[in-house]
């Protein structure tokens, strides 16, 4: 948002999530949800009382079939409704992977523009719950490679809300994934009223001047925290928080990387192929002039996410991997 | 021609004869329908010349599936029902109004052609004002989408209905059985029409399924399933104006298949049981038996769609080739996934 | 105790009687099966308990699944059938030879479980030696896996089977549409069966589907397709047993649907409806009443149970938890794939 | 192969690798072909006459079910057979991605090494044939990124013959992706006798001081003929074809462009959040000391793919897209 609103709530993620919806559907009928047990609220709640509240016409059970819940989507779309879709874990968007690349993506396009699929697919993602491989995993590198479609995570209640307003008036396929190790977490006030946050605005969380730090999603906590460490160390790191990896906001990254003339790339998936290999080769190569160090890229090790807790750990980065590297970098 | 296929041309003509008296079809109806089988028939075979020639790029016949897609065609609120074709379904897009030059303009992927204008292969049908949804090159993921076309419907309280068509061997994909279950679930007004040949690509039925009617399939949802000859137009009609009823009224979705024939080998004009297994000659056969066509009347109409057809093939030649760097690139993808890399960016 | 359970109590009695017959059970073989269903409910109370003193993690009760599952592992050549079964199935891992401290050393992920060594969370069984097939925590995959086990078993002219197991919910995938057709197509040696228990996670049959059995779905592949009554542990065997014969004697898959009772609200000791929706209690009331269990056998055996869950639990307790940096790296991934890249590579 | 084989012959890709298939099925009889109309020889030909040779019990048309194909693989690999399985179109693999991430390659990792998926998929991917958005994808960065995953890609006759028994020979589930308009073009002598090219090993195409371009696939060609009409102007191109992403032989590429000091990132796919991110990011962190310039990185504009050749050609890279990089990097 571009002016600070005039008051605030404290919510949780989720809280602010579902406030958007509801706020979003009671402004246009022609929004509805849909997904596996969303009447109920969804495992995490996200949909909770939306039922209730607009009736059994606007928010849909679904069978247990993750093709299914994006291609009725698809057909709802192009029929005139905005569905927003609940996939219950990201991890299972692989079981509707031809619909949302073949299909959703590129409807706009093959149709020469005739037919639109303005939906979104919200999908909780990520590790540190200890729900192992199949339901743990980040998934955001997987689409925002696809022509057509747009990604967006949100790191903090106020976007989330502020995003999932812009997810749903836009007239393309969104897919809106949720850090859902942050559910339950405050982070920040949310503004009470009716805003938008833009897609394609990143937002820098911290001002620094040593080294760029640009992350999102759940990292962005880890981050910040990093940061508090490091200033007792006069590390002082800029944090950027993408919001949407596509559109991606390249402006602002690359403006912080040419100040502090160092960047580290941090996510919490696998660093091999990962969304973080896209941003360090557009940072290396637009601010070839003014790095001086490598940017650093910080991901999972190449592995499956073990589920205990233990395992996970030794797996998935977090603030002090970002110390560590930080400290390796600026020093 | 021998007696066994005179007893069935006398089966066909009065199954026909009924047919037509159930769904009360004037003699104009009728020379209509036997104008789209014959506007499908020629326009395939016009394709085909062009593809011998290399002028068409390779792609599929709709060879004996006339009389399944014009029938449905029939069936429908044109412009107000929603349609998810596949491929194969040339008669259906002429039957309900596409017309020879757009066919071609299609095939040849030229700048004017509405359907997608190059970006698709040919034959993946697309237009905004007849409702038909643009297709993919994937099997049976239509059927999810003419689901939740049908779903919108409903909650809207709308009376126009969804439907969509694949082959025999679409039915395997997984996409089949989640939409005809969430189609079943709600009792959508939705039909699903199996073109069923027998073959998808070289792997007959019996490696496809083990049941002999895809209709079978419709118990596994509690849903109408219906078996339909594809030689008989009529039958066809009447079949999918059944459905299509159905799914209007709230009764729920139908699964309805349509049994195309197998091209004969070698057609000559002396052949009954090749003109049997012909949709096309076996419509016009009937209707010069019953009077309702004379020779001269269907001799005209073939040479008014061979000069149309060669007009649309003139015209088509004559169109430019698309530009994709002038004022089509807005709906490569969405604006701002486009400015995301250029190619040779260094 | 009314009269109508008196008398549905006499109905399954006499039917119980009537299958014991059949299967030509012996007096152990029957209380072999007492103890599995009882082994599997008594395991599944100490898990709640141990959930609700959070030293195991939330997770699926297997609360009215013991005859299901203990009834097809009864059908079985265990160690030679290949298994992939659900997160449900405590009761059929219990009955074809997991220990009780394997079971809870897999509940709290230490590293001396065998079964993913909290890799995976818990009931996400596995065995090489009992030929289970580690399961993941995706719905109906394993559908077609066991479908490719019994086709490689078919090719290997072999006479072992492949049984899964899933809920009613998971038939909605469309994986398990694919599993079945292919497995009707060449008529492979396995049996799919569903657990169905009338919901999944909040969403009712209803919801999931429009027919009012699972079995329904059986006639879109022209395979056989079984209802049981899921708290008649004879009755499941039995089923079971024709199953597994017709898959191993080339005679195709069959979809078994085992109809779980559902939990009712309290259970009191004189409480007879209640015991009738229990397959454990009610199948400990049939043996009390044929004299093939006494009262005593029936409390030792409980206080056995218990015992060795006792035991179970503390040694579980005391085992190590896994440590990925030592020994076991290697089978993280192949070990190609672990060079790859390091966290928090500066 | 380490030592250069006796005897050659000229064949085209899509024959050679029938020959390693067919040579590989002799070898173990726990091999079978499985996908859509392999029987007859498969859309590209690439198992004709395997059914004839090898009887129809090693040889299976399967049902038009891509989540099948690869499913019952991954059973049939557990009970002990060794399943090639062919994807008609690598755009298909969308339809089993749940089936590859989520359970072939995970089931190593999840079982403790108790169950392996010793399986090949091959598909045959990218562009160049007029065949629309559905059909023309190049799909590697999503599947490269896949922890348990093994992706390897041949640009010659020679080494589609040679990665392919490795493939087979490997004990993990391998996706083996076929520039599909190389299959009828005869690039390079094939060695007739038994021969394996290991997975992970790149090779250097082409020796050359000026700029090092890393490639694969169908771009090879695309690159070596650059690299001819260069030539005449005095740049001199090393050009590397990986064959394998994962595993990825980083030694090959580091070492030489620590020769060179200037490298090019060339593949067909999108370039945004493409494979060549994780090479370009790669080089440019371990490089940083040597690079004269930027690394640069061609890919397709980031857009479906059109049909029509005149408007594909606007949106695939090629040897002109090469050549002018090159020229701006080296001058
Ligand atoms: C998902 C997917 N798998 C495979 C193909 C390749 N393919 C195109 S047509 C075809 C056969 C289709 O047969 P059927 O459904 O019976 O339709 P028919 O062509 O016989 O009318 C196949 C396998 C595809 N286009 N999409
Ligand atoms: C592909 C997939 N979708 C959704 C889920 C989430 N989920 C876990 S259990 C469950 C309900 C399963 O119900 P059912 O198949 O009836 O089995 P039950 O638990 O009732 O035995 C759901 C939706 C999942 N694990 N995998
Ligand atoms: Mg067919
Ligand atoms: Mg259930």
């Amino acid at each position: 948002m571009d002016q600070p609103p005039a008051s605030f709530q404290d919510l949780s993620l989720v809280e602010a999530l579902r406030d958007g919806l509801r706020e979003e559907m009671a402004r246009d009928s022609r929004i509805i949800i849909l997904g596996e047990d969303v009447s109920m609220g969804g495992i995490f709640q996200a949909t909770r009382d939306l039922r209730a509240q607009f009736g059994s016409q606007r928010v849909w059970d679904m069978p247990l079939a993750e093709s299914a819940i994006v291609g009725i989507s698809i057909g709802a779309a192009l029929a005139g409704l905005i569905p927003v879709a609940e996939v219950q874990f990201a991890d299972y968007l692989f079981g509707a992977m031809r619909q949302i690349v073949n299909e959703a993506a590129k409807m706009r396009f093959r149709s020469r523009g005739d037919w639109l699929c303005p939906l979104v697919i919200r999908a909780p993602y990520g590790g540190g719950l200890g729900a192992g491989p199949d339901h743990s995993q980040s998934v955001e590198a997987f689409f925002a490679h696809v022509p057509g479609l747009k990604v967006v995570i949100p790191a903090t209640a106020a976007d989330a809300k502020g995003l999932i307003k812009a997810a749903i008036r836009d007239a393309d396929p969104v897919l809106f994934l949720e850090p859902k190790r942050l559910y339950q977490q405050s982070n920040g006030p949310v503004p009470t009223d009716d805003y938008v946050v833009p897609l394609g605005q990143a937002v820098i969380r911290r001002v620094g001047q040593d080294a760029t730090v640009i992350t999102y999603g759940a990292m962005v906590r880890e981050a910040l925290s990093a940061a508090e460490v490091l200033a007792t160390d006069d590390i002082d790191l800029e944090i950027i928080d993408l919001r949407s990896l596509q559109p991606l906001d390249q402006t602002t990254m690359l403006t912080s990387v040419h100040k502090t003339r160092r960047a580290i790339v941090l996510h919490e998936d696998a660093r091999f192929g990962g969304f973080g290999a896209e941003l360090a080769a557009t940072i290396s190569e637009q601010c070839f002039a003014v790095l001086d160090a490598p940017v650093v890229r910080i991901g999972a090790r190449h592995s499956p996410i073990p589920a205990h807790p233990g395992l996970e750990q030794t797996i998935l980065p977090n603030a002090t991997t970002l110390i560590q590297a930080a400290r390796y970098l600026v020093s | 021609m021998g007696a066994q296929d005179q007893r069935q041309r006398w089966v066909v003509w009065t199954q026909m004869d009924a047919h037509r008296v159930t769904l009360g079809m004037t003699r104009d109806d009728l020379r209509r329908v036997y104008l789209h089988l014959q506007l499908a028939r020629l326009t395939d075979d016009r394709i085909t010349v062009l593809r011998e020639r290399e002028i068409c790029p390779p792609g599929p016949s709709s060879w004996g599936h006339e009389a399944a897609q014009v029938g449905c065609a029939n069936a429908l609120l044109i412009g107000q029902d929603y349609l998810l074709p596949y491929y194969r379904d040339l008669g259906l897009m002429l039957a309900i109004g596409l017309s020879p030059l757009e066919i071609l303009l299609n095939q040849l992927g030229r700048a004017t052609d509405r359907i997608s204008g190059g970006r698709m292969r040919p034959a993946q049908w697309n237009s905004k004002v007849l409702r038909v949804i643009s297709a993919s090159g994937l099997m049976a993921t239509q059927t999810l989408h003419a689901a939740g076309i049908a779903f919108a419907l409903q909650i809207a309280q709308r009376t126009e209905i969804a439907m969509t068509f694949l082959g025999e061997g679409a039915t395997s994909e997984g996409d089949f059985h989640e939409a005809l279950n969430f189609a079943s679930i709600h009792r959508l007004g939705v039909v699903f029409v199996c073109e069923n040949n027998g073959i998808a690509l070289s792997t007959p039925q019996a490696r496809q399924m083990a049941v002999p009617y895809v209709a079978d399939r419709a118990a596994a949802y509690g849903m109408t399933g219906i078996v339909v000859d594809g030689t008989n137009v009529l039958a066809v009609i009447s079949a999918a104006r059944d459905a299509v009823a159905q799914a209007r009224h709230g009764g729920g979705p139908t699964l309805l298949e349509i049994i195309i024939p197998r091209r004969p080998a070698a057609v000559s004009i002396n052949d009954h049981s090749a003109e049997l297994a012909d949709p096309v000659a076996l419509f016009g056969a009937y209707l010069l038996e019953r009077g309702d066509l004379t020779p001269e009347l269907d001799r005209r109409l073939a040479r008014q769609i061979a000069s149309e057809l060669d007009e649309a093939e003139q015209d088509a030649l004559a169109a430019p080739a698309p530009d994709l760097a002038s004022e089509e690139a807005p709906t490569l993808a969405s604006p701002q996934t486009l400015d995301g890399a250029i190619r040779g960016e260094v």
